[in-house]
């Protein structure tokens, strides 16, 4: 068994770097080590993202309008648990780290708890384009994940700096107060995010999706163009991974461990409780590689400005360093595969 | 005619515009002119993980004029003192002489 | 009959409010309502509303190469009329309100009787999602209502300006002439509205249409692309209603008052008018529906600088603040609807 | 070697530009610099219904350096007479000391 | 027979004009002639020639992966050939006109031998739109004369100042040597015309080609937008052609003509060439008029760059003025139906 | 508390962005601010074949904080030198007092 699994999980894993999808966050990696001059326009990538979320947003929309929510619900509490735990997974390990500040590791965790859109559209397409059915609401299973873990990220990065901040008035001779502890509000940072660009996109799909008859545009416009301009994010995202590698020089040595750790960690850990509800609720085995995808990635568009301001403190070439640079690609380029081949070889699909 | 006047440059992350707006506003100050820009400092830290693509739009670059100096310190004193410990900034001023302008020597002018 | 009309027209007037143009724009306001972030770059409204223009200039252009254009000096003219009215209408009615200063309502005026690309190309689109025919040239009557509205609107305003100056003049005792009266010239008016980014996209397509082969890229491109576009411009623009409604509260409330009732008084002259023609020259009751919407629309992209150049004394915040946050969104979703389900009711389509 | 010299500023509405650079060249200026900024004042309309994605893009700032103070004086006299009644903008003189720029001392140097 | 050929090549030449490609070409300099203010955004130009040039290369690399590449040979290295001989024709004919700059005039030359993306993709189109077939992989004959033809006119520039700078240096009677000579190294220039948006793209598109299974994107993205996306792009070069030409007025007379006679007579260099290989190898006469075609084009978006940075004492107004104003738009508008034209009436195709 | 600092300006062609760039670090200078922006001076050169929409995005304006006059004179040198022979560009100074800024002032404040 463990040989043909092998042997099928390799075979796959090449043929999966070759689709497009993959290829081009590759391709992207490559021309900007070698130098190159290419820029894909700021302007564009903000289009692209909104029409890949609005996309998925509609794909779930339509779809919900006819299916039971009750299958949504263990899945929907799996994305929830697994952005949180992800979240003091950091805490516990990278935080402890030499050299690695407590506050920075907490924000990382935030980050790579919270959900890469890109990602979760790349992790859709490949299943797609490896005839593998999912669940069409499965998208909607990002913002479950994404807010949770940014803010138990926020939470307990203050919670741990209102405490040191006792510590130290305490030990204070002159024991006065100092600053007092600031209280975190959980409610704005859920508003914060759900605001965020990436979010309300595909928020606004979904609703249009449930409430309008978006078909035709759906059919004529979002749905064709979405690989396409999949494939050009790619590259971007490809070609920004090279350019940050730079700034993680700057921090610990030890992000480069976790961030190259992590996503499947985490992909694992969403992994097992997707086949908790495949087996229990039968959630289709694409559903449950899209769990683990979204959990392995870590967020590029709404999560960092979000972490950045309710950890000030953090330093944002850390965590954004660490994901955009090493997780990410990780993410989509190996995890991607790896979580198809693992569903293909134990599901037999 | 013209009037003496204190311009205040602050130049910061750009996530802090609204921030910053808020804190000019409140200070009294007639009106403030923002722009893109970008650069390096002590810390040079992007402050999204958005690609992005040139080296002159990751910070905002905010002018005020002030009648007074003290409201243009005010001005900074806050701004420093609420986000430059954990923000990339930097704050200096400049003498000017406004020959018009509507906010600032009302509209009979200067 | 009139309760089947009523029936008739709520039950298509729903519908329509769930067509994917018109549910975008309300989208586009919930969202923007909710404090979304969410973005469409600057250039990238820019391009669709060039790509949307050509595309309708193309059509129109296709379609003239082979009819007889007598069948349009009709429509033309009432376009002409219409355009030029609703000024007056501003000048007579808005003008004499409280609080209302004299330019700014024909400012207004001028910028409710000037046409939308955008809401025209709304209009097209709903009619073809209801399967109702009309002229492929009916976008072709566009500059005949822009140009002369503007026009009128700006001749009119420095009349009154210098007349107004002139009296002042007069009264003033050391009965020295002051500046003297600045004539207006009406043709480079003409000029600067027909050189604007929407008219020129139009004008070219129109060209294009006529004089080359454009076949291959309109059914390649520009046709395809449209409806999808147009959701995308549509958010956009329910966001921008949105924001703006603040500019409002700065100027008198009757502003509200007029942005709300002039689209439906615009169009039901501008219908009334095409019932004529499509009495006398059979114009199709379509090509009615879309004389009326243009009439009810108010421009937005190349209508305010033209009229901030010619009437710089006007404060765009009235005029553009009253068509954007309301009579855009009015003359969109709920005069489109109501003027196709009148056309259904009236002409039994 | 350098040369001292008068720097006007000038912010006003984007859709005056050309009609502002038209006044600065008849004025004799050696040149300017425009960029565009975005800002708030006593009036801050937004002079077209285009959708204004950012904040920072409604304004136009040009910087003219003149040799002379009668100059910018002039240019800025100008554009407020001309303009300010109904356009947002505003007019300000630094001062500043030219170190190289042929527009300005010549190709051959100041 | 003569007769015959001017017959068919008119008929020919005036049906091309009405193509989508040209006619958009000639709309774009007419309405700027008519001071049209509408402008399509950077941002969209960018992506344009990003996305046309990727799918080029793609088309180019899913081709050689199935075809040997020995056939390749010949074209390879008559577009080398090409690029190199425009540069030293340009040496010896425009540089020795009155008032014209020596280094100014082989800087025009190296961007008369370079080549412009948008003109080859102009030219691509065209031949599919009256179905003359011609090797997939003739998009990638494009490196192989832009780099030669803008490393040819670096080093003959330099070569060209050290040596007046000797001079000056001898005759100088202090006989102080004066700045030593800089030595020009070619590969720095190889590098960065790689690394220009334009050719990255094209190489990038050509290595996932051959390597990765781009198929489903290109089928159901890059190649149904090409045309469109090309309109648009031949729109924005003809208007710049238009607003170029001032440029134009600031330098001698003889760029005019020079930028007049010389696509025909670079095109009919590489038509005679092409037509070598096409008697010995079979070269298809598509594949000829592609070389012609690159051959009269001047490089729009990466030479301009490299020839300022390689030649900074070259006036950039007279050589990009030259290729923009005058040689783009007689290359795609004159050029590109006269070469299929000849091959028509001489292939007999 | 503040500090007396001179603001050199330098205006030139956005391709030579890098190169100043290095010249200013190498320089020594604690940072820098750079934006797009257009103009026209004596030669008004457009560097690029690229379709250049707007007319304030063609050049780059640097805005160097230094402490000294000397450093802020030797990078004006440097570049003036280096590219203004071949390339459109001007370079003035300001003066300014620094009110807050890390790389100018510390950590601690100026
Ligand atoms: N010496 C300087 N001159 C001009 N601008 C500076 C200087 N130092 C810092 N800045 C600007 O201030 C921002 C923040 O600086 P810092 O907080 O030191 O990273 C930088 O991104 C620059 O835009
Ligand atoms: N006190 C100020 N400081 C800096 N810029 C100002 C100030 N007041 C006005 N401005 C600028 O001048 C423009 C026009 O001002 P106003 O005419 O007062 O609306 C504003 O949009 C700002 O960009
Ligand atoms: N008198 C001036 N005032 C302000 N900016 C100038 C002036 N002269 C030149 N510039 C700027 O410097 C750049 C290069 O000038 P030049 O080298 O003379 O073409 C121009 O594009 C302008 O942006
Ligand atoms: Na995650
Ligand atoms: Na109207
Ligand atoms: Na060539």
């Amino acid at each position: 068994v463990s040989v043909e699994f092998i042997s099928l999980f390799m075979k796959d894993f090449i043929a999966q770097l070759q689709s497009p999808t993959l290829s081009f966050l590759i391709g992207g990696m490559i021309i900007a080590a070698l130098g190159s001059e290419l820029v894909i326009p700021e302007s564009i990538c903000t289009i692209i993202v909104f029409m890949l979320l609005t996309k998925i947003g509609l794909t779930g929309g339509i779809a919900i309008r006819n299916s039971n929510l009750t299958e949504m619900v263990l899945p929907v509490l799996f994305a929830a648990i697994s952005g949180i735990a992800i979240v003091f997974i950091a805490r516990f390990t990278l935080a402890n780290l030499p050299k690695v500040k407590v506050v920075d590791a907490i924000a990382t965790g935030g980050l790579f708890g919270a959900v890469s859109g890109s990602t979760m559209a790349a992790g859709l397409t490949v299943l797609e384009e490896q005839k593998i059915t999912y669940e069409a609401w499965a998208g909607a299973l990002y913002p479950f994940m994404d807010i949770p873990a940014l803010v138990t990220a926020i939470v307990v990065a203050n919670i741990y700096l209102n405490k040191r901040q006792k510590r130290a008035a305490a030990l204070d001779p002159t024991g006065d107060e100092g600053p007092r502890p600031n209280r975190v509000q959980i409610w704005p940072i859920i508003e914060e995010s759900l605001r965020g660009p990436a979010l309300s996109a595909m928020l606004l799909g979904l609703a249009l999706g449930i409430f309008a008859q978006p078909e035709s545009v759906y059919k004529g416009f979002y749905d064709p163009a979405f690989r396409g301009l999949l494939s050009i994010l790619m590259l971007v995202m490809g070609m920004e991974a090279w350019s940050r590698l730079g700034e993680l020089r700057k921090v610990a040595q030890w992000y480069v461990v976790y961030s190259v750790i992590a996503p499947f960690l985490h992909g694992l850990l969403a992994f097992g409780l997707g086949m908790i509800a495949h087996v229990t609720m039968n959630f289709s085995m694409g559903g449950v590689v899209i769990l683990a995808v979204i959990a392995s990635s870590s967020s590029d568009i709404s999560g960092p400005p979000t972490l950045r301001a309710g950890i000030p403190s953090a330093n944002p070439s850390a965590y954004i360093g660490a994901s955009t640079a090493i997780g990410t690609p990780i993410a989509i380029g190996v995890c991607i595969p790896f979580f198809i081949g693992l569903a293909q070889a134990i599901g037999g699909i | 005619m013209s009037k003496k006047a204190n311009k205040l440059v602050i130049v910061t992350e750009k996530i802090l515009m609204k921030k910053i707006v808020k804190i000019i506003d409140e200070a009294g100050a007639t009106g403030y002119t923002a722009m893109e820009t970008g650069g390096k400092g002590s810390r040079n830290v992007r402050s999204t993980g958005k690609p992005s693509t040139a080296d002159t739009d990751s910070n905002v670059k905010f002018e005020i004029l002030t009648e007074n100096r003290e409201m243009a310190e005010a001005i900074a004193d806050k701004v420093a003192h609420t986000f430059f410990t954990d923000y990339a900034g930097i704050a200096y001023i400049c003498e000017a002489e406004v020959l018009y302008g509507r906010s600032f020597c009302g509209p009979e002018g200067c």
